[in-house]
Parts: C-alpha cells; structure tokens; sequence
C-alpha cells in the first residue's frame, strides 16, 4: 500500500490536523470525538448545519465547514459512518438557538448512527431534523436495497441548504429546501480503479486492466456493473442516460450540471467528460444554467468520474449564488 | 443457562480476543461485497471494550453489558457498530441489576434490539440470519455450543443469499455466493462466548 | 491504460471544450494554435500575462486564467511545450497596450519555444518580457545541468504577479515583483506512482511497490533518488530540509507554504502532510503567514506530494491576498 | 554532394517514414531518460511536414527546408522542435533560392543553429553528439552513406555520457547508462536522408 500517512489507525485525525493548520479562519477540529466546527460556532440564531460520514471523500465534509456552508462536519473512520458521541458533540457545539438540521447521506451506517445521535440531542431539548439524501440513480430496486446511496447530490445539497441557513431561513424552510434539492437531484458514477483503504491495505475491488465498474458508490462498492472500458463519449453517454431517464429531465428544464472526480482522475480528463456532458445535454434541450467540475465527493484516489444533475427552480439558483466561504468552495467573498 | 459477571466478562474478552484473530477474515468477507471494513471496525470497537475491562470494575452482568453497549456505539461506526450496541443495551436492560443473567434471555432481547434498528428479517442475509437461528437453539434448549452450532450454519446459510439490507444489498444478485460478514462475526462472537474455537 | 478520454491525440484539445463550456465567465478558449485566454482580453492598460506549458499539469495554468492571475494560457501537448504560434498568438490576443510579461518554467523546451515567440512578438512591436521560473531544489548541480526545473513556485509566481498585473502596476513593476518571487520561493516533490501519458500508453518511470522518488519532477521524470518507501514524517521531513537549507530559509522568517498534490494522492494525505509541514516550521521558528493545500501544479494521475516556501515581504503579502476570480483559485470576489 | 529540390523532398519524405517507423522506439528511449514524448512530437510534427509535402508545391530546396522550418517550429513543442526547426531554418537561409543546396554545407548550418539555440557542446549528451561527427565526416569527404555512419556511432557514444543539457541532465549519473533519444532521432533522419535502412 503506497500512502502518505503515519499509521493507518491516525490517518483520520493526523489529517484533521493539517486541515485545521491550513485553515485556522473557517474552522476548528476537535479530535476527540473528532468534529470539524466552523470557527464562529454557535452563531446565534442561525440554524445550524451538520453533516458527516466516513473519511476518505475529501473535501466532504470538512472542506464544506465555513460561510454559507456546513457549521459541523463529522468525521468517521475512513469509509465508516461517524459514531453518535461525535455527531452529538458536533450538535450541541454548533447549536445556536434555531435548531440543527442533519444531512445525512443515505447508508445503513450513517442512517443509524445519526438516528441514534439525533435521540440524544433531542433529548437535550434541541430541535434536530433530519434530511436524508439517496441520489444514486445506479441503485435500482430501491425496496429490495437499503435504499438509494447518497452520492454527488449531497455537494448541491450543503451548498443550497447552507446558503438558505446563512439567509437567516428558519429551521422549517431549510428543511424544506433540503427536501426539495433531495427531490431534485440525481447522480451516477463510474470507476477505472479502486481505492485503497488505509486500514485494509489492498484495493477494495479487483478491476481487470480493460474493465470498469458503472454504478460504483463511493466507497469502492460495485455498482451496476463491470463492464469492458469504453471510451470517454460511451462512458459519460453511458452515466447520463440513466439519470435523465430517471427523474426524469426533460427537454426546457434548467439544471445544474456537476462533474465530479472520485479522486485519482486528472482535471484533464474530468474536463474532457464535462465537456460531453454539455453536449449531450445542450443536444436534449437541456439548459445547463450553473456547473460545478472538480474532486468534490471522491474515494481516495479512486479514478473515475460521477455526474450529478440538480433541476434548478429560481430559489435553488439564488441559492447556489449566495456567498460561499469553505476551504473547498469558495465564491461571493 | 445463567452466567454471572466473571462468566460474562471472560465470554466478552473471548469475544475480543477472536474478533480480532478474525480481523483480516472478516475485512476480506466485507470486501467482497461491502466496503472492507468490518473486521477493523468491530476490532477496534472490542479494543476499546478490553481497555475498559482491563482499567475499570464490574458489579453485574449488566453493567459489563452496558459498557460494552455505548463503547460499540461509539466506537464502531458503520452499521454494525449501532446495531450490535443497541443488541447489547438491550440485553443490559434486561439484565438490570441482577447478579447473574439468562444467556438465552439475552440473546433473544438482543436479537429485537438489531430488528428494531435495521429492520432486516431472516433471508436478507444480515447479522439476523445468524443470531435468529441461535436464539431460536437457545429457546429449544440447546447447551452454548449447539447455539453456537446454529449461529455457524445460520452464517453458512447466507451464503446462498441475495442482500436485501446494508451495503451488500446495492450488489443485487452479485451478492450471493459470498458469506455475510456480520452474520460471521456473530457466529465468531457466539463460538468464543461459548468457550470453543471457531 | 485506463483513462476517460476520446483518443490519445485529442485529450487536450477536447478537455478544453469542456474548459470552455465550464467557465465561460472566465475564459474563452481558441482551438487552433490552442490558447486560453481570459474573457474580457484583452484588457486596456493592463500588463497582460501569458503563460503556459505542457498539459496534464491542470490546473496549471489554464484554471489559472482570469481576473487577478493570467490573460493567456497556452497548453502544449500533454507533457510537452507549446509551440511558438501558440504563445504568439496568445501574446497577440491579450496584449492591452501596457506590454507582456511571459512566465516559463524552467524547462530546455519551454524556454526554447517561448522565446522563438518573444522574438516574433517583439518584432511586432510589443513589448515583451520574460521571466523563467526555477525553483525545483531537487536539481542541485545547476551549472551541469539544464538548471532546476520550474514547479510548485509556479501557481504563487502567476498569482502574485497577476495580483500586481490587475492592480495597474507596469510591466517593470510586474517584472521586479515575478523576479523577487523568483529569487525567494524554492520547491521539492516526491511521489509514490507514476503518470502514464494518453499517447505513451505506459507509466513513465517503473516504481517499486515499496519504493518512492524523491524529488521527482512534474512530468515523472526521475528525481534526486530512488528510496524505500517511509512514513509521512520521513517524507515531508525529506522534502522540508532541503528547501530550507537551499535558500536558506531562517529562524523569523514569514512564509507561505504551499502544499501541493501531484494529482492522485487524496486530500487525506495532502492535508496529513501539510500538517507535518506545519509543525517542523514552528517548530524552526519560521512563521506561516499564509497556506495553500491542494492539487494545483500536478502530474497527471501521479501520486505524490510536492512542498513549497515562499519568503513572503508585505508587498508579496498583499499581492497574495488580493482578489482573484479562476476556475482554480478564487478569493475575495 | 549536392541535392536538387526532387532530392530533398525524397529525402525528407523517408526521414518523416523513418521517424513514424521509430516513433516507439524513441518513446522508450524518452522515457528512460526524459519525458517519452520525443517520438510522439517528432512523429506529429513530420506527419504535418509530409502534409504540407502533398498538398503544395515547391519550387526550390530553400522553400522545402524552410517549410520543414516553420512546421517542426510549430508543431513539435518540447526542446526539440525549436532545435530541430532551427536547424532547418539555417541550412534553408543557406540554401536561398538556389536550385540546388550542398548537403554538407548545409549540415553544417544546421549545426550552427542547434548550438546556437541549445548551447551544447560535444559530450553533454544530445543532438549534437550524432550531428556534429556527421558534419565532420562530411566535411572529411564522406558519402551521405558515410555521414549516416558517423552519426550513429555519435548517437551510440551518448550511453555513456552523463547528460548536462535537456532534460535528461537532471538524472545526474543515472542518465548514463542510456541512449539520447535526440542522438538517435538525428542518426535516424541521416540515415533515411542518406537513402539506406536504419
Ligand atoms: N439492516 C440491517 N440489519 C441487520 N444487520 C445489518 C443491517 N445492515 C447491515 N447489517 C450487517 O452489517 C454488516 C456490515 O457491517 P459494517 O461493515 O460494520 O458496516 P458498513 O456496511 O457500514 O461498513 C453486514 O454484513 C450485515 O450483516
Ligand atoms: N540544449 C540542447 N541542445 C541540443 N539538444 C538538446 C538540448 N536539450 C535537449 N536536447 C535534445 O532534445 C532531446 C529531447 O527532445 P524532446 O523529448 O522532444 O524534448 P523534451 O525534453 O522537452 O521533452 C534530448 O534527447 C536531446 O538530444
Ligand atoms: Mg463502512
Ligand atoms: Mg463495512
Ligand atoms: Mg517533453
Ligand atoms: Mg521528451
């Protein structure tokens, strides 16, 4: 196993280390139970956001804590849903009066594990909601799974919320807001290799030098499919069709289009599949009216690409516009 | 069958110790068909059980049962860490203050406790299809090692499934032909509770 | 090879469509000789900057175009030197009336072409000048070699200046500042894996599964040494001292540290590292001023990490903080 | 030795196949101890040459080598397009409007232009290696035949250089050991100019 680490048991906190170093302005970390906070929390009177999962997908979450974002992220052991202590921590840390919204990303784990901790601060007298996102079109029989997984949609969704959050929204509307970006919002992602997990040591999947996995999660779990390796029109054809049918989009609808990295794939090749994107979609009738492009919901170094399609109301945009101040995005300030 | 707190915490440091021997089995069954880490998880979870046997003092099964309840709800993550806590809350609930506890007793309130939480039903190739078969051996009068008998060919059993819970369920039909990773570690849990190897 | 691409010979032709398409506030991108160039260029008065180099190093130096940073980019063939006409018409296209500051690394090529295109602008008339950028310690026996390489100090040399070029100061005053950077920034990187480029088809250099290179270049190209694999702290340690032996870099001083990804190594470990960074310069007595963590300056799929100082002088300081709008980069609008 | 515009043609045509031909090969040799582009650019760059070759006409060997100028300048990018492309450029302002050019004389252009630009000198392990025994050799009376030799034997006396030009030359001592990838495209170019195999 080739990383950069110390040891594979304080990977997770050694890194919250240096992200707290290198960003002393939007954040602090706690390491014990481990939270990233944003550095003004509480701030009175604000709802509160809180998100997290396992680690491993950075900049998700902790690149997400700032202005017009997350105000706590909860980090869990590499690809391990946080523990309830840390999200009842972060909670009762960033609480500021107006209640605490919790996105939760849709895996038995994290579900659980942030039931458990929503039991906790409510008993604490706290309003605590929960929103949980299932965008990952490549899971079908959602009756016969755990459901849909939580995927690329859940970037869209901390940005928007956290703008309706920072707007002084109250604890019903970015609820709401929530609900809807989660009923607008579809995903599906590819990959070329897998990652490795620090603790483990070897790949999590053994993908053969022409095949890929179509449908992968973001932990390296199989998806639909592993099929021979096509090229970059066949690939992002081959993501985007089950996501337009799915919701569906439709010819006129205005979209956010959102090309993601899983980590190990090279900006020049997430542009070249951006691009194609935009055409097939230009192709359909489709307006792409915002697009965000980058490693923003990855899998270590996982090369492969997902695609997220949010249909966008006037609300939404105004949204995703308002100012952002994370150390993964940034605009407005 | 009853167990004292002696009985409980050696069945509990048995437990850790064959988790642990087991880590890289159950990591490579959760490869196949979850996220790998399963055995890291609950191994690191039981370290932390062990450290609490080895620095603090227990006056009943249950509170030996309690502990090791919120340590793996906060220590494990994933979905198993919840689930086995709220299996042990469950059985340290129904232990209370007693000196000694009923293991079957136990067992079965476990069993609702990973019910209650994770919804699963025997077939949907889960910790469930272990523990169920165990129980139901406990309820018919079976010594620790015949449950653990159960819990083995109720894990074996899952083999043949399709996942209809947890991360295994997003492979559909690709998920047969492996064996359930928490359906093992309940029957390594259950072998070394019970005394025997595994 | 595993990549998301069309074919080998128009990766990067195609991925700037999906530039364009992406960033089409920022950029317009011309296909043929192939150059970015910033939306509203050229812009009247200003000093225009205008860089370039081989692709794969994204997002250097296209993500780097815009408001505050450079007019034009002018991306060569992946791993390989633009070409005369490409800088020419890029100078051509920017230039505002105010000269043109041309930024190179330190490479026989790069040198080479830009300037054969110096040469063609200059007898157009327009006043271009040119600063090379090497700060690659890695290179130690500059006078038998082709000089050190241009890396990491590349991504601040192009902000800061940009900074300087947006606040209305001259082309001398742009020049003074690229070369006072110069003079005060140095680099080394390392990394774990090789990149494989779309027409090579096959990892540049063959590393073992416990060796790692020290001191590597950004095109794969081998470095200082071929070493047994070590922890972070080893790594970052091996990178830090020589850096702050070359300039050297002193008890009070004030830095920026840049901690950069070559491209496949997760934010995990970037920012694992980074932290390791952090404290062997406290721990010198050497203040960080500023930081920046992320993939900026990268090699394609290459796992590794690359360190760079900065002695920062208030007037660096400011320049640095100064507004920026990028696809890569963005602050303070 | 003199060459009309027929003959140059001819001969850059089978310098274009020639380096098409070994594009691998000096990939490989790139890759040992560069970057692994030099046979991808200089096989870019002649394929746009022979392009041009089809599609215009030109009247003297001047306007074929200033062609060849202008495209290498243009199209190869690295370290070698400008060199090579001066080199071209020289024995083209050589060659002027004459109908015919003296092949050694203009070799030794070339030379001077790649020294010029490049600032190598014999021994740093780089074109002038191959090209500078070539020029030499012809000036000696030599046949093309006779320079082609030359230039290989330079081109293989590069293994054993350490580089101090381009990029090899931040190898230090590991760049010995390995044939210069530019050398070698050179003693490739002659000996296709030259009319034989390589
Ligand atoms: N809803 C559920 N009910 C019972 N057991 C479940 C459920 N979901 C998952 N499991 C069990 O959890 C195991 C995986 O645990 P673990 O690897 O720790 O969690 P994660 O999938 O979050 O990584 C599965 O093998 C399965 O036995
Ligand atoms: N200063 C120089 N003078 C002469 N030849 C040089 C010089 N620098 C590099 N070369 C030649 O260029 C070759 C590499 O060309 P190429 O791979 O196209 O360029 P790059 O190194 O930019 O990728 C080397 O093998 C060497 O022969
Ligand atoms: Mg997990
Ligand atoms: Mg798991
Ligand atoms: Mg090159
Ligand atoms: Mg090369």
């Amino acid at each position: 196993m080739k990383k950069i680490i110390n040891r594979p048991d304080t990977v997770v906190v050694d890194s919250l280390r240096g992200l707290a170093a290198a960003h002393a302005d939007l954040l602090r970390v706690i390491a014990d139970p481990a939270q990233v906070l944003r550095a003004d929390a509480p701030v009175r009177g604000k709802v509160a956001l809180v998100s997290g999962g396992g680690s491993g997908h950075e900049p998700l979450h902790g690149g997400f804590v700032g202005p017009g974002m997350l105000d706590a992220a909860c980090p869990g052991a590499v690809f391990t849903s946080p523990t309830p202590d840390q999200v009842h921590a972060a909670v009762t840390a960033v609480h500021g009066g107006a209640g605490v919204l919790l996105l939760v990303k849709n895996y038995t784990g994290d579900v659980l594990n942030f039931e458990t901790a929503a039991e906790l601060a409510a008993a604490d007298g706290i309003d605590v909601r929960t929103v949980v996102i299932d965008d990952d079109v490549a899971v079908r029989d959602s009756t016969f799974t755990a459901g849909r997984r939580g995927v690329g949609g859940t970037v869209l969704l901390e940005k928007i919320v956290g703008a309706a959050a920072e707007s002084g929204a109250d604890l019903d509307t970015c609820e709401r807001v929530a609900r809807a970006v989660v009923a607008e919002v579809r995903s599906m992602g590819m990959a070329l290799t897998a990652p490795t997990v620090p603790h483990v040591g070897s790949p999590s999947v053994e993908l053969g030098a022409d095949e890929m996995e179509v449908g992968i999660g973001i932990h390296g779990e199989p998806g639909r499919a592993r099929t021979p390796l096509v090229g970059a029109e066949g690939i992002v054809t081959g993501l985007l069709d089950p996501i337009l049918e799915d919701l569906p989009f439709a010819e006129g609808d205005d979209v956010l289009l959102f090309t993601n990295s899983m980590g190990g794939t090279p900006l020049l090749e997430l542009y070249l599949a951006h691009g194609i994107a935009e055409d097939l979609l230009a192709a359909r009738g489709i307006e792409v009216r915002r697009r965000l492009v980058g490693p923003y919901i990855t899998s270590l170094e996982m090369q492969g690409v997902s695609l997220t399609l949010l249909r966008m109301t006037d609300e939404l945009l105004e949204y995703w516009d308002a100012p952002v101040r994370t150390a993964a995005l940034r605009w407005g300030c | 069958m009853r167990c004292d707190t002696a009985g409980v915490i050696a069945g509990v440091r048995r437990a850790a110790e064959a988790v642990a021997a087991h880590r890289d089995e159950l990591v490579d069954l959760d490869k196949a068909i979850g996220d790998g880490d399963h055995g890291e998880n609950l191994k690191r979870g039981f370290g932390f059980v062990v450290d609490a046997l080895d620095s603090s003092t227990f006056d009943t099964p249950g509170a030996v049962l309690k502990m090791v309840a919120t340590t793996l709800i906060s220590k494990v993550g994933g979905a198993s860490g919840p689930l086995y806590g709220t299996a042990f809350l469950r059985a340290a609930t129904l232990a209370g203050e007693a000196p000694e506890i009923d293991v079957v007793a136990a067992l079965q309130a476990a069993l609702g406790g990973i019910v209650d939480r994770g919804k699963a039903v025997v077939g949907d190739k889960t910790i469930v299809d272990a523990l169920a078969p165990a129980v139901e051996a406990g309820l018919g009068g079976a010594t620790l090692a015949g449950i653990a008998d159960a819990a083995d060919e109720g894990a074996a059993s899952t083999v043949a499934l399709v996942a209809r819970k947890g991360r295994a369920s997003y492979l559909g039909q690709r998920s047969a032909g492996h064996l359930d990773p928490g359906a093992r570690s309940t029957a390594i849990m259950l072998r070394a509770f019970a005394g025997g190897g595994s």
